[in-house]
């Protein structure tokens, strides 16, 4: 359900259920990516594909989780990639000075603090969070490639790649903490005073400002949420590889807000919700993961990924003209 | 009287380049409706922000019911019992009504819940106790102007509060609208709330005010009781001389038709509209907000496309234009909302003045600055229009210089048709009279005018003929001794049944 | 004071790095720069226009890999003229599409060219089938003089930044076309209830992007005399970066040409002057954001005329 | 089925049954990738085998995944081409957990990792760095001041071909100096600027440079025309020959490289695969050859198609 909205309009049952389409029309787009998977390739609809789905969707899920938090703040960060690979190089390079959890905890703690620097920036500078972040994408590379010293970092204790192995049938606990966070901040948006104050920044942020909102630390606390779950993101994948790469995470917050828009949720701000952001998530990584099982060539699949955003934007568009009449 | 509630003594308030406040002292005393009037950009909306606590005044101080006030910022000064409500509405579209009425001072629970049935229930108290028709869960984006506002003054319920200000709020209210409001006013006002109403209408102000204080250039020029003064005293306060006439008409001298519309429709806006307008005539246009005016003369002038419909210009059948053809033309449309269709804010007046003619004022496309510079001038001082110079962006100028502005750049075109969407909405009595006067001289010079007004007296004042609309459709059309302001309220209110034209 | 404290800003750079790297300004090393920066730079010059609507446009490093394999490899196959032809038609094309999408149909710009940055990259690949492609005859062809010429003594590449720059500065202050941009940018609506056709003017832009990155490609094609399938790669961001760091607003309607051409310049000598000065090249990046930030800061500060929003 | 001469063994199931899943990369050097890529393709198709080549893009995150799709498809054998030395090591240990086994080719993945992988087969890139650390050594007698142009920092590949090569030059030529090392992120014409801005800043003080391979060597080249240097005026090497690099070669621009082929690269993996496939054994670590190539004997090689 749509959680932002009642409409005063409201009609018959089937209205309501059309109108609640329109908002979601992500679903719909995933449901159609994996019927057409599932006729063309017969690995597809099996049991151990969807978890590998659900995987190797979680990880950019979770970034996109942050975004989504941003992004109906009505802003925008494009350093969560290296911010990801800081958190992992240093979770994976602390290990053996500190021990694993200490270790992961720094790795965190990195990703809250770049985060929170993100956010301080935007609030106290003014300037627009896409030039703020644009900048700490480049940097905060820059950081990782002078903690790593150029190398790839690589865990003392193979072990530390098996602490994620637990499965629920095929789900990964990576999965699970996926959807963990998702609910959890669907909850922190709908039910919680800083998830309302967040539509109210993105929607109005002159209103929201006049009625006394701390607009500045509202963004600052949604850009440290964001880093932070950048950091866990960087941290289970650590887990993953038991590496830490240098360049871990590159265009990869160009994939989170190709999954954030691609849900529903506006660029501009005031609207979307973690179920939109769950469905984008999931179509995206079922079209990849599609793609690779159909054996298509590297350049039919960027090709495919293109043509598909495209598309999606198109019927968006579409669906609200429909909506507006 | 009793003692004040809040005072004000002695506050300067500098913006860079301008002294907006310079050593303003009033009060406001409960159970009164204490009027503040001034020209446009004379510091009213920035004295009524640093009461409630959106800007901190450079000196001077404010008492609050006795004691000095310092505010942390708006929700403090809410808290508080001082309410504001904005000459723009400050309200977000996508929460729920409930959530708008206790924008960013939700109550919540140990963890962070928000208390909603808490919230829901007191949001339907004050909605109650104002009488709105609607609920608390409704999103605030499917409300009218007027229910949003009325949201906003569910928040003086909600928050008790001692001090509510209200800034401009007929702006853009219609008649019935604005007695509803009145009546909330003064239900308040029993309640010994301080009220502070702030309005360039002055058949407002004399009707609900108890004392009227006038700014002029940021500074007080005195308070009166209401009941000791007039019209033409208060005039005099805010412009420094007085007005002989309030509305004047042009001659009725006709000429050939300018503008035909037949039968033009647009599914869920409007239907079958049909009207025309000659030179040298100024036609009314008056409905109730919401009843389609505006998006009827935006199809007219091209931005919105019709389903049906014909339109004749000058007697000859044209295809339905472009807002580029029809400037060509020679139609001119002051939009409504000037800082969403009427103006780029931050371009100078210079650029806004020339953006509509770009090829008039340029030779094989390369802009030619000195004429630029000579219309703009022309009708900067025509218009007197303050500037500090051309190339200012408009978005440092108060909302009349502005509406100037909107004037400005269509004027400069000389065309043959010009249709003014509310032209005088939140412009003060000079110029406001200025822009009438002007109407009547476009008039007389031989242009055809429309005009849409939400105020009876200013439709009936200007126009030679008033169309009136409700609900997406032309009604009646009134004209000579049957242009009366019964004859216009019963036609809008009889919505569906159609008035026999006169 | 307040426009040129950008300027300002980057003479204390220049002069800092100046002391403690002799070789820095030195003719020789400028004209090094200016070169190096000329193929960002003209993108940069394109996609201000762009920006200046208030939309953006990130497709254009994987265009400038597409059109610079296109014209290396057309090179070969129909000669240099035909090639340069077919590499500034292709770059409006694509242009041209992004303006459609964008200007027209209404879309994301964002997004759209997000799209189209994985679309081209697959084109590339298609086209190339991955290989690199090469000037076969490079010694025997005047397609040289773009990228390797001099010309009254300045270099080719130079030559084209700056008359592109020019040009494009002149159109944006001076023609009704450019008055549209600023406008469009500034209140899209104002500007339709104006006359303006804002669809149209931001179609435009987009083509004026393709066509720029077509020149840039032009540019890159002959100074390389070949080209991989990853040459554009992240052009993408270094031209977002000195757009910005001119202090362009990314809402619209406020930047210049010059603006750029300083930010873009700035860039380049970041990444020289640090190089010169022996830093390890992710320092660069280090540096890159420390300055973006700072001087956008200042640029937005000095504006307003308060340092904090 | 006719089991083909060098299986060494029997087909368990015909060739055409036999399924192998290859993802390769080979950041940068794509003209390199392409010829493997094509001639895997080829290959298998002329075998009948089923192959499928994906791409990882340069992000071992990518490659994880993709693996871990073929393992789901239950492929007979994996090759892989690491983008990273150990990040595909978890990757390639549930892939052998679950029997399928994996073969690493062209790059090997790290000492961890070893025991899951089956065999490894290609060049050794710690080897040809070596090389060219000997032939510039060499081509400048032994002493010097050297540049060296890098790759996009970070992979393996790039690790091996910086770390192998500064270890060789300060074993055996001590006094041979390095100026300044820069990267130039595969890209030829970032190889060109860099290269440019040494000359800015060390002029004539410049006898060599290192280039990770031969596109960005073709850069440095470009570059060195620009200055007015004449061949051979400055020893450019590096690793990896490509058809552009043999001719700067037999021009006098070019001082030594190695010839590394894809086309033996991607055969020698194919077969390994078909072989493991099949249950046959075969050696843990199989070479292909990368002998240098010099001025002198440039003309004993064909010019590489790549
Ligand atoms: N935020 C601001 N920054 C700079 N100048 C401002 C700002 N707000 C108001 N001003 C200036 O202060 C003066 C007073 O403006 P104010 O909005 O208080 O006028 P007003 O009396 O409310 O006018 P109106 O009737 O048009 O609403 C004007 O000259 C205006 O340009
Ligand atoms: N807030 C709103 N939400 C949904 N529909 C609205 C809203 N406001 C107006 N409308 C619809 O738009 C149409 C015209 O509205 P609009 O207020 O522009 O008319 P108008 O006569 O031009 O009024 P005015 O010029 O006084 O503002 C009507 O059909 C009305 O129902
Ligand atoms: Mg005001
Ligand atoms: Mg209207």
């Amino acid at each position: 359900m749509s959680l932002t909205s009642t409409d005063i309009r409201s009609g018959s049952h089937l209205r309501i259920g059309l109108s609640w389409l329109l908002r979601n029309h992500i679903w719909v787009f995933l449901a159609l990516t994996v019927a057409v998977f599932s006729l063309a390739s017969p690995y597809f609809l099996t049991a151990n594909n969807i978890g590998n789905i659900l995987t190797q969707g979680a990880f950019i899920g979770i970034l996109a989780i942050g975004m989504t938090m941003v992004m109906i703040d009505g802003e925008i960060d494009l350093s969560v990639g290296a911010t990801l690979a800081l958190a992992s190089a240093l979770a994976i390079g602390l290990q053996t000075h500190i021990g694993i959890w200490p270790a992961v905890f720094v790795g965190l703690l990195s990703g809250a603090a770049l985060g929170f620097l993100n956010g301080t920036l935007v609030a106290l500078s003014g300037m627009h969070s896409f030039i703020v972040t644009l900048g700490g994408l480049i940097g905060i590379r820059g950081l990782v490639f002078v903690y790593t010293g150029e190398n790839a970092l690589m865990v003392p204790d193979f072990s530390y790649t098996e602490i994620p192995e637990i499965y629920l049938g095929p789900i990964s606990m990576t999965a699970i903490i996926f959807f963990g966070l998702a609910f959890f901040f669907q909850w922190i948006l709908s039910s919680t005073r800083h998830g309302r104050e967040t539509y109210a920044v993105g929607d109005n942020i002159e209103a929201a400002h006049d009625a006394g909102i701390n607009v500045k630390r509202h963004k600052i606390i949604n850009f440290t949420l964001c880093g932070t779950l950048a950091a866990v993101c960087g941290i289970l994948l650590s887990m993953r590889l038991g590496t830490a790469e240098p360049n871990a995470g590159r265009i990869w917050e160009l994939w989170t807000i190709i999954a954030v828009v691609l849900g529903g949720t506006r660029l501009q701000g005031g609207f979307g919700s973690m179920w939109m952001t769950i469905g984008g998530v999931l179509t995206l990584a079922v079209l990849r993961n599609g793609l690779r099982l159909l054996n298509t060539p590297n350049y039919v699949e960027l090709m495919v990924m293109g043509a598909v955003l495209i598309l999606a934007l198109v019927l968006d568009k579409l669906l609200k003209r429909q909506e507006a009449t | 009287m009793s003692q004040a509630i809040l005072k004000v003594e002695g506050i300067t308030k500098t913006f860079p380049g301008v002294k907006a406040l310079d050593n303003v002292s009033f009060d406001i005393r409960p159970g009164e409706v204490h009027a503040l009037v001034g020209e446009n950009g004379a510091g009213k909306s920035t004295l009524m922000k640093t009461l409630a606590g959106l800007h901190r005044c450079d000196g001077g101080e404010i008492f609050y019911q006795g004691a000095p006030l310092s505010l942390s910022g708006p929700l403090d000064a809410r808290r508080k019992g001082i309410l504001l409500i904005h000459q723009e509405l400050s309200l977000s579209p996508e929460l729920s009504v409930a959530e708008n009425i206790y924008l960013g001072a939700w109550q919540t629970n140990r963890f962070g819940m928000l208390k909603k049935r808490e919230l829901r229930r007191n949001a339907t108290t004050a909605l109650e106790a104002l009488g709105c028709g609607f609920g608390p869960d409704v999103r605030l984006g499917t409300l009218s102007v007027a229910m949003q506002q009325m949201v906003e003054i569910a928040r003086a319920e909600a928050f008790s509060a001692n001090v509510v200000i209200f800034d401009e709020p007929t702006a853009s209210l219609t008649d019935s609208e604005k007695d509803q409001l009145f009546q909330t006013i003064r239900g308040l006002k029993a309640r010994g709330v301080g009220i502070v109403y702030i309005s360039h209408k002055m058949d407002e102000i004399f009707d609900i005010t108890d004392r009227i204080t006038v700014l002029r250039d940021g500074q007080v020029q005195g308070t009166v009781d209401t009941a000791d003064t007039d019209l033409n005293q208060i005039t005099r306060m805010m412009i420094g001389r007085t007005l002989d006439a309030y509305f004047v008409k042009a001659k009725a001298e006709f000429g050939d038709e300018v503008l035909r519309v037949e039968g033009l429709s647009k599914r869920g806006l409007f239907s079958d509209a049909s009207f025309s307008v000659r030179q040298g005539e100024v036609l009314g246009l008056y409905g109730l907000v919401g009843a389609g005016r505006s998006e009827l003369v935006e199809t007219v002038f091209g931005v919105r496309r019709a389903d049906a419909g014909r339109l004749f210009w000058k007697g000859r059948e044209i295809d339905w234009p472009t807002p580029r053809q029809s400037i060509d033309m020679g139609m001119a449309l002051v939009p409504e909302s000037r800082k969403e269709q009427g103006l780029v804010l931050m371009m100078g007046g210079r650029e806004n003045t020339s953006l509509p003619h770009l090829r008039r004022f340029s030779d094989l496309t390369v802009m030619n600055r000195a004429r630029e510079m000579a219309v703009y001038e022309k009708y900067r001082s025509a218009l007197s229009i303050k500037t500090t110079g051309p190339d200012q962006a408009v978005s440092q100028l108060s909302g009349g210089n502005q509406q100037k502005f909107v004037l400005a750049k269509w004027l400069c075109a000389e065309p043959g048709l010009i249709i003014l969407d509310e032209p005088t909405r939140g412009i003060d009595v000079g110029s406001k009279s200025a822009i009438h006067e002007l109407i009547a001289d476009l008039a007389e010079q031989g242009l055809a005018v429309i005009v849409i007004s939400s105020e009876m007296p200013e439709v009936l004042g200007v126009s030679h003929r008033v169309l009136a609309m409700s609900e997406g459709s032309i009604v009646a059309e009134f004209k000579g001794d049957a242009m009366t302001e019964e004859h216009l309220i019963d036609s809008v209110s009889h919505a569906r049944e159609p008035v026999a034209a006169e | 004071m307040r426009r040129h404290g950008l300027i300002i800003a980057f003479l204390v750079f220049l002069v800092g790095v100046a002391v403690n790297a002799s070789a820095f300004l030195t003719p020789g090393n400028i004209m090094d720069v200016l070169r190096q920066v000329s193929i960002t730079g003209l993108m940069a010059v394109g996609v201000t226009f762009v920006v200046l609507t208030g939309r953006l446009d990130l497709s254009v490093g994987s265009l400038l890999t597409l059109l610079t394999v296109i014209v290396v490899d057309q090179h070969n196959v129909v000669g240099p003229f035909p090639a340069i032809m077919m590499t500034l038609l292709a770059g409006a094309c694509i242009g041209a599409f992004n303006g459609v999408l964008v200007g027209f149909v209404g879309l994301n710009a964002l997004i759209v060219t997000l799209a189209m940055l994985s679309f081209l990259q697959g084109l590339v690949l298609f086209y190339s089938g991955g290989s690199n492609v090469n000037v076969e005859n490079a010694q025997a062809t005047w397609f040289a003089v773009f990228g390797r010429g001099t010309f009254l003594g300045l270099p080719v590449p130079v030559v084209i930044f700056l008359l592109g720059a020019l040009i494009a500065g002149l159109v944006l202050q001076f023609t009704s076309f450019g008055r549209k941009v600023y406008g469009v940018g500034g209140n899209e609506t104002a500007s339709i209830f104006s006359g303006i056709d804002a669809r149209w003017t931001v179609f435009w832009t987009y083509v004026i992007s393709g066509l720029a990155t077509g020149v840039a490609a032009i540019v890159m094609g002959s100074r390389v005399m070949g080209a991989q399938n990853t040459i554009g790669q992240g052009y993408e961001l270094t031209v977002l970066a000195g757009i910005i760091l001119g202090g362009t607003s990314l809402l619209g309607g406020s930047g210049s040409i010059w603006r750029t051409v300083i930010g873009i310049s700035m860039l380049g000598f970041i990444q020289n002057g640090l190089l010169l000065l022996g830093f390890p090249y992710y320092v660069q990046w280090l540096v890159t954001w420390v300055i973006i930030i700072i001087a956008v800061w200042i640029d937005l500060g000095a504006k307003r005329g308060r340092i904090f929003a | 089925q006719e089991a083909p001469d060098w299986l060494g063994g029997e087909l368990k199931k015909p060739l055409s049954e036999t399924r192998i899943g290859i993802t390769v990369l080979y950041p940068g050097s794509n003209a390199y990738q392409a010829k493997y890529a094509e001639t895997a393709e080829s290959y298998s198709e002329e075998l009948g085998i089923q192959a499928t080549v994906m791409d990882p893009q340069g992000d071992p995150a990518v490659q994880f995944n993709q693996i871990q799709d073929m393992a789901s498809q239950r492929l007979d054998a994996l090759v892989v081409w690491p983008t990273s030395q150990n990040a595909l090591i978890p990757a390639i240990r549930n892939a052998s957990r679950s029997d399928i086994p994996v073969i690493t080719s062209n790059s090997p993945i790290g000492e961890a990792g070893r025991r899951y992988v089956v065999a490894h087969t290609g060049p050794d890139d710690c080897a040809q760095a070596e090389q060219a650390a000997e032939m510039l050594g060499d081509a400048l007698g032994g002493e010097g001041d050297i540049v060296v142009v890098e790759g996009t920092p970070g992979y393996s590949v790039s690790i091996l071909r910086k770390n192998c090569f500064l270890d060789k030059l300060a074993d055996e030529y001590p006094d041979v100096t390095i100026l300044a090392s820069q990267t130039a992120e595969w890209n030829r014409e970032k190889a060109q600027t860099v290269m440019e801005t040494y000359l800015t800043q060390f002029g004539d003080e410049i006898d060599g440079v290192y280039a990770f391979d031969d596109g960005m060597g073709l850069g440095v080249i470009s570059a060195l025309q620009g200055a007015g240097k004449e061949p051979g005026e400055v020893k450019v090497v590096t690793c990896n020959q490509f058809g552009e690099g043999w001719d700067a070669m037999k021009a006098g621009w070019h001082s030594g490289s190695n010839k590394q082929s894809p086309v033996d690269d991607a055969i020698l993996a194919i077969q390994t695969a078909v072989k493991v496939a099949n249950g046959i054994e075969v050696p843990e670590m199989q070479g292909i050859d990368t002998p240098k190539v010099l001025p002198e004997n440039v003309d004993e090689f064909d010019r590489p198609t790549w």
